[in-house]
């Protein structure tokens, strides 16, 4: 069983949703950045993403695509995000799913990059700009070494493409709460329960709902049709604020509570 | 499979240009694209689509635009006849609102009200400003802070069209990060708002669309030629910044085995100092903007930003269609420094009374490169993609750097 | 004599349009004029000339230019189907040009070596110069050091055409001064150099020759109108500054009774300010730059300054014909103020995504007046003279006046 | 016999050459302008030009240009050059021509401005763009007064042209020695001599040589072979600066000597 598999089901069996944390890997530097991720990981992250900043985030509102430029500033790439994830490896458990857009990955070489991934102790990858329809190629190099693509799911997803994407999910299902970029909202979407069950009737995996995820009540709300919340630039803005601890063991809480 | 067969059996149904093309964006906005796909698809199939388009072609954007045949410029090359599409005399001064039409007849046709767009010089958003104007929907011009500053008078042109321009103020600020921001704002407004892409790049449908729409620059040039020389021309030249103009210039050519054709970057201020736009001569295969295709990027995958004098060619991609054409030879892609474009803006105004854009600028300094090599007998069709008055001041501020 | 042989009569041999017209110059120049009279005579006469102006007219200017059924703009007027004829996509964006190539056309059939040209906002400088450059010729171009601070572009442009623009600091230093200088400048380069006038104004035989030249307005209208329509429109409406357009655009339609004819003079600020343009509304005869016709001038035939926010119709005079055609009343000359014009100027941006010269938008603003009276039965073709790329800035900063 | 006529002809008696004096009506003002006037005929003027002031003189340099918007900021009009023409008159048998362009004539109304002026006076009309093919009309009113109207011949008039306007020439001829506007020059043109023979084969009137004549020796050598010389921006400049009297006695000298 994967270590995701493994996640999701001990959630469910104690009757708990995951929290899928995201962390721009190499933001400010790669120093900060390892020791917010372990932070993440000590204070209730149970799924870590971390994101391999691009150039060009079209996908990410101004937190994440600054969080994205000051790691490019510090001179982040493909290789030092899968070296930070060795490292966080050591000493976590918890699943981590590498995030990022498609050119930087393309550009590594997607044999070179699956094989180091899985090294690294990386146990998916989640290509923003990488729909169904252009995976095939990197799923091959993934598929052999137990590494999982991550499905992402929209509102604007109709029923008959769900079915398609779902079929060759693995590991569990984004779905993207909001039509828009990452970046905090103040209310999560009055249809999210809809589309939530709508997917379930398609996939037998755990579902993570995400985009617009910013504290604990939020997170609670988002997280009562499916098996878990991501929570992406909250994160980030408080790793920045010093305050990241804090907003795990909140956002934690309000979960499980 | 003959020769100009293999030109019109691409795309494959997911946009693919043998390995580039394609979708490379997020969920949310794939089921914009195969709908925007479908009501192409259906749109081409209907005759009255296409007798709107040909109608307003026509009367509005003031096609066909002449084939002009250089005489003094012809003589300052020494070599072969130059001819010049005239798409500087089309409505808004470009090449660009042949496309912008067809999309907004088509947008129009799929119920949407509002238009959006990226833009660099402005010309695209002008562009799209004025169909939005001319067909009563609203529309956003995305555009990044430094152009905004670089290009008032096309900002002031799109405010007049009743137009919003809204600044875009990540990254370098300009186009590259205008189309970016254009694509996460279309995924928050995709129910209601037509994404209007403003040259072959992007994901499909936007290549092969854009590049039919624009084919009316290659279908009149080739007919007109024809017409004038009684005979096919021995190489056709374009600027080629996403590739729009040149796409839709070479396509009606593809299939005539003995027109040379040749594409021409921006070599900026020379591809060994980085600070070009030459995305095929000095990039590679990668992804950018929703499709594959020649990038320029760092080695750790990061897209460069383009240099070069002109706006329009000012970008770090190129379209899917010509990263295919270029490894299949068909097309040979060069590259035209500032300078040497600079000269030819200058050429063609001295001698012809014309005012070229700067973009068109490199296909006429391309041209006199070529035009010895082709000889006498022969005869260069260079597609003028647009005019120069946007660039007056750049060349101006241009030439008083270079004197001190 | 049938009303529409009585048009063609005249001018008489020496330039008269009934009391109006005829060669009121320095006996200096008298020669020249009767050598570009018989030029003129023997090029109308030579096929080879005509073959000429038509094709470069088509190649070069991009003719013709289309006659467009405005839809939106029909709609809002309420009235009339307003169709719009398309100079303003004419290479260099007027109808000037169409003029100054014929008379380039002339020149070197001549053996003139050099142009030279007056100008107010540039346009036909600019034409001018194109011409100049396309014929290898030298240009030199009379403008006011006032009209050159104003419109820097055109002058850049000019500039860049390889044209010298001679500042003229005499007078108000705009139009009217740079005419009378240029004037004096002939006198003394007469032999070699070849005045461009650019409009239906001067002295025998520019008002009729820029009329022949510019004809092609009206002759190709008609000709797409019937095709269009198949039949007549009830109504012609054209700017008039010193009149070209508006000459070009009425004569083939002279001998139509049915097709009524207005021309829009500026009225600045409304006639009763003095505050004007508007020669024949508010001027009497009087002879100015060569020619008789309505002048504004004040009690002592001292010549008034023109006021109006087009540059293109800040002009105290109008040339012969046209003040012969106004006592005869085959044409109704009206007057359309600033403010008028200026949303004129908006509302075709705004409706159809064609932001017109200032110039242009005094014609559009009467069509506006015109079109219920003139009812959805009918058609009212409008002369749409030129692009307003030029006219930005006037209309932002009269715009941002307004608003205080 | 005509004042002009008389003029030419007693100067011919004495082998002299006539000297015919410009000077703008109303320049700086009224007052000044009739002093200029009188200190140019009390110097040896044989003939004066009296400009009338027009706003778009197409014809005239710089000089005589801003002389004519001196006077027009004065307030000058045709009533007002007659007027002083009268003045004049009173004092002076000089023949007076008055100088000017066709507008403010034409506005004036040609009738009226006939009788006025011959009952000021003048004795003739010299107007610069009113050639012989548009100027019936205006003649048609001088003639039964025995106004002249003066006939201007330039170096581009050619023969044909000549015979044809000379025929018609009335008083004297004014001959435009140069291609190009009023002002002064530093030489006199190679060609006048050969112009000048020219003309007299089409006439018998005197023949007046003129424009850019600006000091004695200038007014000499363009005298030799003409019945006189025109001298106008050097005197409306002389005039200017206060050494009016004393360019006019420089040139009679000249002329004389
Ligand atoms: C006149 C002109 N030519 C060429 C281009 C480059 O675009 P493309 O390569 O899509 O034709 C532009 C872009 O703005 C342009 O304005
Ligand atoms: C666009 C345009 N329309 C009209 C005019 C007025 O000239 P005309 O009355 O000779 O047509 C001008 C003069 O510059 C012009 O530029």
């Amino acid at each position: 069983m994967s270590r995701i598999e493994k996640t999701f089901k001990v959630l469910k069996d104690q009757n708990r949703k995951a929290l899928v944390g995201f962390l721009m890997g190499g933001d400010p530097d790669m120093e900060a950045s390892e020791k917010h991720c372990r932070e993440a990981l000590a204070n209730g992250v149970d799924v870590l993403e971390l994101g391999v900043p691009f150039s060009d985030p079209t996908a990410d509102g101004p937190v994440i695509q600054l969080a994205g430029q000051r790691s490019l500033a510090a001179g982040t790439n493909v290789a030092a995000v899968l070296a930070l994830a060795k490292r966080l490896r050591k000493d976590f458990e918890t699943p981590i799913v590498l995030f990022g857009y498609v050119n930087p990955f393309f550009s590594y070489g997607y044999a070179r990059l699956a094989k180091e991934a899985a090294a690294a102790g990386v146990d998916a990858f989640l290509v923003v700009d990488l729909p169904f329809e252009e995976s095939g190629e990197f799923r091959q190099h993934l598929d052999p070494l137990g590494l999982d693509f991550i499905s992402l799911v929209a509102p604007t997803t109709p029923d008959n493409r769900l079915g398609v994407i779902l079929k060759a999910a693995r590991g569990f299902v984004y779905y993207i709460m909001v039509k828009g970029v990452t970046g905090a909202r103040v209310d999560i979407p009055a249809d999210v329960a809809g589309h939530l069950d709508r997917l379930k009737k398609h996939t037998v995996l755990p579902v993570a709902a995400g985009f617009g995820v910013s504290n604990g009540s939020q997170a609670k709300d988002a997280a009562r049709h499916a098996d878990g919340v991501v929570v992406g630039s909250a994160l980030v803005r408080a790793a920045t604020e010093g305050r990241l601890a804090a907003l795990v063991r909140e956002i934690r809480q309000s979960l499980d509570g | 499979m003959k020769e100009s067969d293999k030109f019109s059996a691409v795309p494959d149904a997911m946009g693919h240009f043998g390995v580039y093309g394609g979708r490379y964006v997020a969920e949310t906005l794939m089921p914009a694209l195969i709908e925007v796909e479908k009501a192409y698809a259906a749109a081409k199939a209907d005759p009255a689509f296409d007798a709107e388009f040909r109608s307003l072609l026509k009367h509005y954007v003031g096609r066909p635009s002449p084939l002009y045949f250089a005489p003094r410029l012809t003589e300052a090359f020494g070599g072969a006849r130059i001819y010049l599409k005239r798409e500087d005399l089309n409505h808004t001064g470009a090449h660009k609102v042949n496309n912008t039409l067809g999309q907004a007849i088509l947008a129009r046709r799929m119920g949407k009200r509002k238009l959006m767009a990226e833009t660099g010089a402005g010309q695209h958003g002008v562009a799209t400003a004025t169909v939005a104007a001319r067909f009563g929907m609203e529309c956003d011009v995305y555009m990044g802070e430094e152009d905004i500053r670089r290009q008032a008078p096309n900002v002031k042109r799109m405010n007049l069209l009743g137009a919003r321009v809204v600044p875009v103020s990540s990254g370098t600020k300009t186009l590259k990060d205008a189309m970016s921001e254009a694509l996460r704002a279309w995924v928050a407004a995709v129910e209601d708002t037509f994404y209007v892409i403003g040259t072959v790049a992007g994901p499909h449908p936007y290549p092969v669309m854009v590049r039919d729409f624009q084919s009316v620059i290659g279908v009149e040039a080739r007919e007109q030629f024809l017409e004038q020389e009684k005979r096919l021309p021995e190489m056709v030249i374009a600027c080629v910044g996403g590739g729009s103009n040149a796409a839709g210039m070479f396509y009606p050519f593809l299939g005539d085995a003995t027109v040379k054709m040749v594409g021409v970057e921006a070599a900026g201020h020379g591809i060994s100092t980085g600070l070009h736009a030459a995305s095929i001569e000095a990039g590679r295969p990668g992804v950018l903007h929703g499709s594959k295709s020649y990038v320029l990027q760092n080695a750790d995958g990061q897209v460069n930003n383009a240099h070069s004098i002109s706006a329009g060619l000012d970008y770090p991609g190129i379209g899917p269609e010509h990263a295919w054409w270029a490894d299949l030879k068909r097309v040979e892609y060069v590259g035209i420094t500032d300078v040497e474009a600079v000269a030819a803006f200058h050429e063609l105004a001295l001698l012809e009374g014309i005012i070229p854009a700067l973009e068109s600028s490199h296909a006429l300094a391309e041209a006199r490169k070529q035009a010895r090599r082709v000889g006498k007998a022969g005869a260069i069709v260079v597609c003028l993609s647009g005019r120069g008055d946007k660039d007056l001041e750049s060349v101006l501020e241009y030439d008083e750097r270079m004197r001190k």
